[in-house]
């Protein structure tokens, strides 16, 4: 698997503040992974995200994105390469109407007006916000505000999204609709994902998981593992998933097998069990 | 220059501004507006220079996306440039005290609103200065008290906080 | 204190053209005491319902009567200091109501403006801020030098140090972490235990299940069902007609009786599906 | 509260709009040169006639008018009874009815309809974001005095976007207070203005973050300087406007003549 981001060392303290918010992060993430970093609020989950981005600068450790060692002077290229999706969609919508947004991006690479046009009728169309062109932000929902903000992302190519707790200001059907366009977009435009959230069923769609806690990684492994910490994910501010709080609610009186099920696999060991009664 | 924080924070002034300009309190004869206060902060934060063209260019798009009536005259945008150089000079990187607030608000209500917007309103309609100044006085005696108070509350408010300086 | 609304209406812009009904003929009574829930999609009408309790909007027709004191179309904007005081609320991100230079003298902010003399609304500031689970020492910082999480739990603090009957809560968890969401809610359920009434906005289907009483669906300013959640979550239509959506028990229960299992009630909480799996299994 | 365009079609709508915002400013400039019957009813004619091409339905006109009939008033009064004159038809006191204060009353009401009804004309046909691009190319020159204009014509429209937005926030935040117990409607006047400080102080924060996190939002997107970029939304000056610019000069020389006739 080819690398496309690597991080070396990292540390980062803010201005003013005793503890550092990153410390000694090392990670490597691959081309088309989907990946998710979660950790209560204050573990340092958006701080990386802004040192990855550039928008702050670490104390020390280095950042490669597809293999450049990110610094000053490449810095406006690397952003290039990624693009951000925010938590707040309010807070992140520049243009006055729904393509002025999504052209902000394309503004800003100096891209010519007729290949604009084009470029934004096409990533409206990839999240299927095409019949809203014309209308202005406050008239859509808290989903669709965050559709443009993919919209506005994908305009411009890039070969990584970050989701920065994108979902977690909308309702259920708005959360739902992000993330199943995302899952698309991935396989479609061949992007990597990097999901950073607190809620542990945005996890499931994701290859492997990283925990932060305190600014450090302290779990990087697939998912089935992550989950099977069970009841000392809460340790790290993490909820159980559903099917492994099940499965000790059940296994006082019913024998299921060790490690953790998802709930497709709970189900079926469910039935059998009840088939053989 | 102008960095991007200083854009965004300067565009949500102005937006500020036209936002507090429809909320007030009081009847048509005393009506008491908010928007002075966006333009002490750009003032506060950007000094004379910004803070006027800033304070130009909220004018022009106020007045004309709210479409405010007759200030398409030029004399009033003429008003908000001296405003915000007063803004400007009087608050940017000044210790904030009471005295400095009144004196700003003093300067703006002699030079601008009795000053330079009489001139106006005596050029648009040829009334004599008197009769326009005088139903004014009681009017801008009693802003300029409540002016002072409430800019002051809010700058040294905003003064021994952590939003004394943008983009942090 | 009883809540009642009779055929309440409320029109957005009644004078326009564009009328929009926020309300349509609602009639509803919130319980003394209990954990009601007030759920359904955004732009149901559950925020313009609840805002005519403490009278920040008035119906257009019909009257709400709120432990005796009626509020309709012609109630004064005056005097409604002892209503409010009654009934607290908590908005959707509530931090953003914090202005106050230390957090003490904006927990004392609500508290000051009902008339309490200031060692009250100080001994209530002190008890609130423990109350959500914060020491002492936080009292004498800026609340703007906070995490957001803080800054939530220090609103909640104003608006329960006011010591309402009755509580309510638009949405009171959005965007807060799974531990955070979970403090905050059984905080809301000792509220209750103390014997204040407890009226909750949510989208969170499992929070509806694990504390509330009662609940109300809305729909496009309508009331469509009310009742216990475990009638309510069991009504097929509503789910049917995607008016409403199950907890997470009651959806894996359902995709078990796909499969063959038999559930003569859906099961809404953990609890509940783990017993009855254990019968069915064993 | 986001101005008042109305949607439309008609040939004042397909004019360019930097044409029409200084053609605006110019016509609110030419008023003042009329001095007789003939050059008002001219000019009310004129006005007239733009008002019936844009194809809007009058009583939006008089809608405009309403929010400063209160000075408009004030000031026909005025003329009408302080106006010093040699043959009063009345006289009381300070107060004095002629016939030349009838005059000038008529003309200042005039006035004051013909600039509130072009310059209504140009915010119902014209959006906030197009009066905005049109200040960003009307201020085009001043690049070569490294005037940031390109930053300005950003900054314009970013206020514009988040105008609702912020209205929102106010309504939101003045109904946490009322809840917490502020009445803004209650007390002294001075009260009354202290009470809105729980609005002005978070209203403020909130901008604050609203501003931070756009900015971050903004250079996450490529945003550098403002240099080097390009235009999506580009405004076409054409025949049309040609037309309309000839059509206004016609216009003044007409004025000119009917003033010193």
């Amino acid at each position: 698997m080819e690398k496309i981001i690597s991080i070396k060392n990292l540390n980062y303290t803010y201005p003013e503040a005793k503890q550092e918010a990153i410390k000694n992060v090392s990670l490597d993430i691959y081309k088309n992974e989907w990946i998710s970093i979660v950790g209560k609020n204050g573990s340092g989950k958006s701080t990386l995200t802004k040192l990855i981005d550039g928008l702050i600068e670490a104390s020390s450790g280095t950042i490669e994105v597809d293999g450049q060692i990110i610094n000053e002077e490449n810095i406006w290229e690397a952003r290039t390469k990624i693009g951000i999706i925010f938590q707040n969609p309010d807070h992140q919508f520049v243009g006055a109407t729904v393509e002025d947004d999504v052209a902000f991006g394309l503004e800003n690479q100096g891209m010519p007006k007729e290949q604009m046009v084009k470029e934004v009728d096409r990533a409206l169309k990839l999240v299927k916000m095409s019949d809203f062109k014309r209308r202005d932000p406050q008239s859509l929902s808290g989903g669709q505000k965050q559709r443009v903000a993919i919209a506005g992302v994908l305009a411009t190519k890039p070969q990584i999204v970050i989701m920065d707790e994108s979902t977690s200001m909308l309702d259920p059907e708005g959360r739902q609709t992000v993330l199943n366009l995302i899952q698309d977009l991935r396989k479609k435009q061949d992007l990597t994902i990097i999901s950073i959230t607190h809620d542990i069923s945005e996890t499931e769609l994701s290859q492997r998981i990283v925990v932060l806690n305190d600014g450090q990684i302290v779990q990087d492994d697939k998912p089935v593992n992550i989950y099977n910490m069970g009841t000392h994910l809460s340790k790290y501010g993490l909820e159980e998933p559903f099917s492994s709080e099940l499965m000790s609610t059940l296994r006082d009186s019913i024998k299921l097998p060790e490690g953790y099920l998802n709930e497709e696999e709970l189900m079926e060991q469910l039935w059998k069990l009840r088939l053989n009664m | 220059v102008v960095s991007v924080q200083e854009i965004t924070w300067m565009a949500l002034l102005i937006a500020l501004q036209m936002v507090l300009g429809k909320l007030s309190i009081g009847s048509n004869t005393l009506k008491v507006g908010f928007s002075f206060i966006a333009i002490g902060l750009l003032g506060y934060y950007f000094g004379p220079f910004k803070a006027a063209v800033a304070n130009v260019l909220a004018d022009i798009i106020s007045h004309t996306v709210m479409a405010t009536g007759g200030s398409f005259f030029l004399g009033f945008t003429f008003s908000a440039l001296v405003a915000g150089v007063i803004y400007g000079y009087m608050l940017y990187n000044h210790k904030v005290t009471v005295l400095r607030t009144f004196i700003t608000v003093l300067l703006i209500t002699v030079i601008v609103n009795t000053g330079l917007n009489t001139l106006w309103i005596h050029m648009m309609t040829n009334l004599p200065y008197v009769t326009l100044l005088v139903p004014r006085l009681t009017k801008e005696a009693f802003s300029l008290v409540y002016q002072t108070g409430l800019l002051f509350i809010v700058l040294r408010w905003i003064d021994n906080s952590k939003f004394n300086k943008i983009g942090q | 204190m009883e809540i009642t609304f009779e055929h309440v209406t409320h029109s957005y812009d009644a004078n326009s053209p564009l009328a929009n009904l926020g309300l349509n003929d609602v009639s509803l009574t919130i319980a003394d005491k209990k954990f009601t829930a007030i759920v359904g999609q955004t732009g149901s009408g559950k925020s313009t319902l609840v805002r005519h309790i403490n009278a920040l909007l008035k119906p257009t027709s019909g009257t709400i009567n709120v432990g005796g004191r009626v509020i309709d179309s012609e109630t004064n904007n005056k005097n409604l200091k002892s209503l409010r005081k009654k009934v607290g609320m908590v908005f959707q991100f509530p931090e953003s109501q914090l202005f106050e230079e230390t957090v003490e003298k904006d927990i004392m902010f609500g508290p000051m403006n009902f008339g309490f003399d200031a060692s009250d609304a100080k001994k209530a500031a002190n008890e609130m801020i423990q109350l959500v689970g914060l020491d002492e020492s936080y009292l004498d910082k800026s609340p703007f030098d906070l995490s957001g999480g803080q800054m939530r739990r220090v609103a909640i603090a104003g608006v329960l140090a006011s010591r309402p009957e009755t509580i309510i809560l638009d949405e009171p968890t959005a965007g807060l972490d799974p531990v955070g969401r979970h403090e905050i809610m059984e905080l809301f359920k000792e509220l209750q235990n103390q014997g204040r009434t407890i009226i909750l906005i949510t989208h969170n289907m499992d929070d509806v299940a694990n504390y509330a009483d009662e609940m109300a669906v809305m729909n496009q300013g309508k009331l469509v069902a009310q009742g216990l959640p475990s009638v309510v979550f069991n009504n097929q239509q509503l789910i049917k007609d995607d008016l409403l959506t199950l907890p997470k028990s009651a959806q894996f229960a359902q995709a078990l009786s796909q499969k063959g299992f038999k559930f003569e009630k859906l099961p809404i909480t953990i609890d509940e599906l783990g017993t009855e799996i254990k019968q069915q299994v064993n | 509260i986001m101005g008042r365009y109305l949607p439309g079609d008609s040939l004042i709508y397909q004019l360019d709009p930097r044409g029409k915002f200084l053609l605006t400013f110019y016509f609110v400039g030419i008023v003042f040169l009329a001095n007789n019957v003939a050059s008002y009813a001219f000019l009310m004619a004129f006005v007239l006639f733009a008002v019936y091409l844009s194809k809007i339905s009058f009583s939006f006109f008089i809608k405009g008018l309403r929010p400063i009939i209160w000075l408009i008033l004030f000031t026909v009064i005025l003329q009408l009874f302080f106006t010093p004159s040699d043959h009063p038809l009345w006289h009381w006191g300070f107060l004095t009815l002629s016939k030349e204060g009838m005059v000038i009353a008529a003309y200042i009401f005039i006035r004051f309809v013909l600039i509130i009804f072009i310059s209504t004309l140009l915010t119902l046909t014209t959006t906030p974001i197009e009066i905005s691009d049109s200040i960003e190319s009307i201020l085009k020159p001043l690049k070569k005095v490294n005037f940031p204009v390109t930053q300005v014509a950003l900054m314009l429209s970013i206020a514009l976007r988040f105008v609702p937005l912020l209205v929102d926030e106010t309504t939101k935040i003045m109904d946490a207070q009322r809840a917490r117990g502020v009445d803004f409607g209650e007390g002294g006047l001075i009260k009354r203005i202290k009470s809105f400080v729980p609005i002005l102080i978070p209203l403020f924060v909130s901008s604050f973050s609203i501003a931070y996190d756009l900015a971050i939002a903004m250079e996450s997107r490529g945003y550098k300087d403002g240099e080097g970029r390009s235009k999506y939304r580009v405004l076409s000056w054409s025949k049309r406007d040609n037309v309309t610019v000839l059509f206004m000069a016609v216009v003044t020389i007409i004025l000119l003549f009917i003033r010193s006739y």
